[in-house]
């Protein structure tokens, strides 16, 4: 069966098909349950009744990597645990996203001098999507970053050639 | 608790295994299983992975492995000024962020041996019980998320969210303040934070009756929760273990009241809280509901000291004199303060330079986890996930 | 009473000219069937997939899913399908390939072939079952094989265990279960879910079988019905093959995308047929004052076989229908909700719990409750006939 | 019962390796550098028999320090040839702390394991030797416990060397 990925042309029933697509992906984004440090204690709040990440459809959280679609690598990532996030990383099934949330998971946050086991960034070890700035981000930042990764999965093409960048 | 001895009269290498008030025996002989509890795993909280073998659902070995959270504090401590460690004693016990700042600034004032103003020390006490209750909240919701009732974690998340409220207002962080200084406050407490923490103590308490009956007595958490996990007061003297844990297996030992610090002396002269001491209403005695009972009373207590606190506030300045550059005196100090999770102590050595020669970290959650190899043989998974819970640990804490 | 076996196949040979062979029109019935059938579960499927989501946000003073697709979220559950369908095909390297693919088609299989006995109202079914009830235990419990041969292909130690505790815990419960649906089915006189509520049309249709002048031993049996049927769909406190916190995700841990979503939908057709049959047993069927009201309008029989043996279609009766199924279709949701607000408040049992309530406390009571419901009957039928 | 009278306590029953105690003390005015010691006092026990030490604390009805609370090391300095092994311990009975502090050789530190005495402190015996390097004798599991089991180098030295990368991910 050939792949029908990317290899159409641009017209009225590819984009329909696509924005269908698309639509589906972003408006369910299972998070998986990965909190590291204090961040996951605001990944915690974004989950519950005050910010609640459930109206975007993403408040399924799925312990096993293979039903999630979205790693939110929550707190700070160290040498021991770099090669864990590798593997489950890879056992998450192909259209996954990885959320980078707070300082640490970015770029070493507070731990980038002095921090001996810290990895500076989880986009060292895995391929980021989104970055959410903070230590530890509110729960609004967290939202932010969802609906960045929504606008993102958005923009991306299922069966449509991807454009052409110059 | 995992008398694995040869029954007599039955096969070879027959096993009884005691789990709770049942007795299994086993008489077929099988392999054990080797589990990873892994890293990542909804019943350890943040990234502990256990070892657990087990035949079938019985446990017959465990072995925590930690240090997937290990961030270095201690060299850092060595590393950074003073006043620069500050922020990083919020980041090891994350749900109790208060209290760190508390126990670092402490040891530092010990070896400084500067007094601080009475309402720096009124408000810090105020923001550490507050914290105290935030932090029981998590440990009793995720608790019973553990055992299967998601719903009251949310109600609990609610007080939680307006105490990070009331700390967004005093100190402009919901998680990691940096607000307890070393010689007092970072700043005074707004006008109308007052009264809005009473009303919040008003409103827990009305609450708490709620959380109680439908979490701590619900039949069947009193079922998974009660003869399970039961660690004796020996077990836990020999294991360094301390707090709720210690008080759930019915020995009476609390910091704030036996070697108070701060002014707790002073409150607790003034009969404004009793220490709850678990006596093994559902069950034996330092079991896991005992330890949960223990968490879910201490939060009417600190409501109570708390209320002391706003009843005895008073004006004045919030900050000692300290010098813009600290240099801290030569000398060591070690204090221990009741954190949630028990005793956190701060070892601190300083030889007058601005940085530290050393800061320790005695983080309760360290002690609290090694007790895990001793407690989980003999129970089923399911009372793994109930005895891990129960212990309730923060792995910044224990990796630091 | 329809004497044809199937009311598509009635209103085919109502209206087909004579020229057709009889075997297409049992075909094209047939097949209009199972369309209807697999209609009916997957949006009854995805229905409950958002109305959990709702009813869980509610319970916990939150909103639950609102923005896909407009008002409260309602496309929640249809976006969901779809990006599962999108997600990768993928199977475990050491996982036993053929077992892994074949399983949750087994499992859907069987839930699919016992909602055929599910009366879509008193004369539109799919196939006249005598052996209703018995029917779909029977096949639902079909689905324990797909769900053991699931745990055991993913060859992982979390689906061994969701797997092992699915087999102890739902065999366990066939037993009360079945005990406890003997009861109504005394009372009732037969086995057939149709006949059985169509005797329950007296008293402006609230004499229903519970009802302790029909049967004192009813109550208890649907209290027994309500437990081993959460235990046999594996919910609420019984939700140990699949236990979010203690074994990852149970037996579904190495199953993703479309193929997750099949012991998904499996699991809310279960929910749904268990409740059917508690609402067709335990809360009257069709009857309710309601559709009593409908049957005095028009007529209740949809085909009217009349003077000279021809089927006639009387259309004054279809008010009637529709009243009907739907008034069994708000019981059996009634019923799913119950299921679902059980789940959101109580927390879950240990396995050991499981198995000593299940052997030595509901099998015993539904024991005794057979016993007396079936001494009642006979001084009953001694009595009065 | 203050630090004096634990400490005359301790030198009444003979307490093995006990080799002084050292007191908080004022800077005497005269010499500027002289300024003195801030903080708590602590005791000196030679560290090859600290274990007899602890096990006396432990089992004496006067001072019966029934827990354990920490056990870790200190690199005092880069040019300091010793390291300090500090243990605190907690009476609850007597509600009385005392700080033990060892001198070790930074070249070859070594001494008895203290887990027969107490359970608590095997993991912190763990920890004390891969921070820096300390082998426990007889201590029933020396893994490592926070660091990976392939750490090179003993962070908490003072004369500790950061890692350029681990495991293909680097440290720049």
């Amino acid at each position: 069966m050939i792949s029908l990925e990317q290899s159409f042309e641009d017209n009225i029933l590819t984009t329909k098909v696509d924005w269908l697509l698309n639509w589906a992906r972003l408006s369910s984004i299972w998070p998986m349950t990965f909190g590291l440090a204090c961040c996951a204690i605001e990944m915690m709040a974004v989950g519950m009744a005050h910010h609640d990440i459930d109206r975007f459809g993403a408040g399924a959280f799925r312990a096993s990597p293979r039903q999630a679609d979205l790693m939110i690598v929550a707190g700070t990532v160290n040498f021991k645990m770099a090669e864990r996030i590798k593997r489950l990383y890879d056992q998450m099934p192909a259209p996954k996203y990885v959320m980078a949330m707070g300082a640490c998971a970015t770029g070493g946050g507070p731990y980038y001098k002095y921090g001996y086991t810290v990895v500076k960034g989880v986009d060292r070890v895995i391929p980021v999507d989104v970055y959410i700035a903070g230590c530890p981000p509110r729960p609004e930042a967290l939202l932010e970053g969802l609906m960045k990764l929504q606008e993102k999965i958005a923009r991306s093409s299922v069966i449509r050639k991807p454009a052409r960048t110059a | 608790m995992s008398d694995t001895h040869t029954a007599s009269g039955l096969g070879g290498d027959a096993r009884v295994l005691r789990s709770g008030e049942r007795e299994f025996t086993l008489d077929v002989r099988t392999q054990d299983m080797e589990i990873n509890f892994g890293p990542q795993h909804p019943a350890t909280h943040g990234v502990m992975r256990i070892l657990i073998r087990a035949d079938g659902e019985l446990v017959t070995g465990a072995q925590p492995h930690l240090g997937y959270l290990h961030r270095c504090a201690e060299k850092i401590g060595e590393s950074v000024e003073w006043l620069q460690y500050l922020p990083y004693t919020d980041r090891y016990d994350y749900l109790a962020a208060m209290n760190n700042n508390l126990g670092y600034s402490m040891a530092v004032e010990a070896v400084m041996g500067i007094a601080i103003p009475r309402r720096a020390e009124l408000i810090r006490i105020i923001c550490a019980e507050l914290n105290r209750i935030g932090s029981h909240l998590i440990a009793v919701g995720t608790y019973g998320m553990d055992i299967g009732a998601f719903t009251p974690f949310l109600y609990m998340f609610r007080e939680r969210e307006w105490m990070m409220a009331l700390f967004e207002k005093i100190c402009g962080a919901r998680l990691t303040y940096s607000y307890i200084r070393i010689g007092g406050l970072f700043n005074d407490a707004p006008p109308g934070w007052f009264e809005e923490v009473a009303l919040f103590c008003d409103t827990f308490e009305a609450k708490w009756p709620e959380y109680y009956d439908l979490l701590i007595v619900n039949k069947i958490f009193v079922k998974r929760t009660a003869n399970v996990g039961v660690i004796p007061g020996r077990v836990c003297l020999d294991f360094g273990l301390t707090g709720p844990i210690l008080r759930g297996s019915g020995v009476d030992w609390d910091l704030r009241r036996d070697m108070p610090y701060s002014l707790y002396g002073e409150i607790w002269r003034d009969g404004a809280f009793q220490v709850p001491v678990a006596r093994g209403e559902m069950g034996t005695v330092g079991d896991c509901w005992d330890r949960t009972w223990v968490r879910m009373r201490e939060m009417q207590e600190s409501i109570r000291i708390v209320r002391w606190c706003l009843a005895h506030i008073e004006e004045g300045p919030v900050m000692a004199e300290i010098p813009k550059i600290l240099k801290v005196p030569k000398g060591e100090a070690y204090v221990g303060i009741e954190n949630p999770r028990g005793e956190l102590g701060h070892y601190v050595v300083s030889d007058g330079e601005k940085m530290a020669v050393r800061v320790r970290v005695r983080g309760p959650s360290f002690c609290n986890v090694a007790v895990l190899e001793d407690v989980l043989p003999g129970a089923l998974v399911a009372d793994a996930v109930a005895i891990i819970g129960s212990t309730d640990i923060v792995m910044g804490e224990t990796d630091r | 009473m329809q004497s044809g076996s199937n009311a598509f196949l009635e209103a085919l040979r109502a209206i087909a000219p004579a020229a057709v062979p009889d075997w297409v029109l049992m075909v094209t019935a047939a097949v209009i069937g199972f369309a209807i059938a697999l209609g009916l579960i997957s949006v009854a499927a995805l229905f409950f997939v958002w109305l959990e989501r709702k009813v869980a946000g509610h319970i916990q003073c939150r909103y639950g899913p609102m923005y896909a697709g407009g008002w409260h979220g309602w496309a929640q559950s249809l976006a969901d399908g779809v990006k599962l369908m999108l997600k990768e095909d993928l199977v475990p390297r050491d996982a036993d390939r053929a077992l892994f693919i074949f399983a949750p088609g087994l499992v859907l299989a069987a839930i699919l072939g016992a909602m055929a006995a599910y009366p879509l109202a008193p004369a539109v079914f799919f196939g006249q079952f005598s052996l209703g009830v018995f029917f779909i235990v029977a096949m639902s419990s079909m689905t324990t094989i797909g769900v053991v041969m699931a745990g055991w292909a993913s060859n992982s130690k979390w689906t061994t265990y969701g797997a092992m505790r699915e087999a102890a815990q739902v065999v366990a419960y066939e037993i009360p279960l079945g005990l406890s649906l003997l009861v109504p089915v005394m009372a009732a006189g037969t086995l057939d879910l149709r006949a059985a509520s169509a005797m329950q049309s007296g008293l402006w249709g609230m004499d229903w079988l519970i009802m302790p002048w029909n049967n004192p031993f009813m109550l208890p049996a649907g209290v027994l019905f309500l437990v081993a049927a959460l235990a046999e769909t594996k919910r609420a406190p019984f939700d140990l093959p699949e236990a979010e916190s203690e074994l990852v995700a149970g037996f579904m841990t190495e199953y993703s995308g479309i193929r997750w979503s099949f012991f998904f939908m499996e699991e809310y057709a279960a929910m749904f047929l268990m409740s059917a049959v508690g609402a067709v047993f335990f809360l009257g069927g069709f009857e309710s004052p309601l559709t009593h009201l409908a049957a005095q309008i028009g007529g209740t029989e949809l085909f009217v076989r009349d003077a000279a043996g021809t089927l006639a279609f009387d259309a004054s009766a279809i008010p009637y229908q529709i009243v009907a199924g739907l008034t069994l279709l708000a019981k059996t949701v009634f019923g799913v909700f119950l299921m679902m607000w059980l789940r959101w408040t109580l927390p879950r049992v240990r396995i050991d719990q499981v198995m000593t309530m299940g052997y030595k406390y509901l099998t015993p009571l539904a024991l005794l409750c057979v016993v007396g419901a079936a001494a009642w009957e006979a001084i009953k039928h001694a009595l009065w006939s | 019962m203050d630090f004096q009278g634990i400490h005359d306590r301790l030198r009444a029953i003979g307490a093995p390796g006990l080799v002084g105690a050292d007191e908080p003390r004022q800077g005497d005015p005269k010499d500027k550098k002289d300024k003195g010691r801030a903080g708590d006092p602590f005791v000196l026990v030679d560290p090859q028999r600290l274990t007899d030490f602890l096990r006396v604390c432990r089992d004496d009805e006067r001072l019966c320090f029934e827990m354990l609370v920490d056990l870790t090391a200190t690199d005092p300095a880069k040019d300091q040839a010793h390291l300090w092994v500090n243990v605190q311990l907690l009476s609850l009975r007597h509600r009385q702390r005392l700080a033990i502090k060892c001198l070790l050789e930074k070249a070859a530190p070594r001494l008895p394991t203290t887990v027969p005495v107490y359970r608590a402190s095997q993991w912190h015996e763990r920890e004390c030797a891969e921070m820096f390097g300390i082998t426990f004798e007889g201590h029933p599991d020396p893994r490592n416990v926070l660091l990976p089991a392939d750490w090179v180098g003993h962070p908490l030295r003072k004369d500790y060397q950061y890692p350029k990368e681990y495991h293909g991910i680097s440290c720049e």
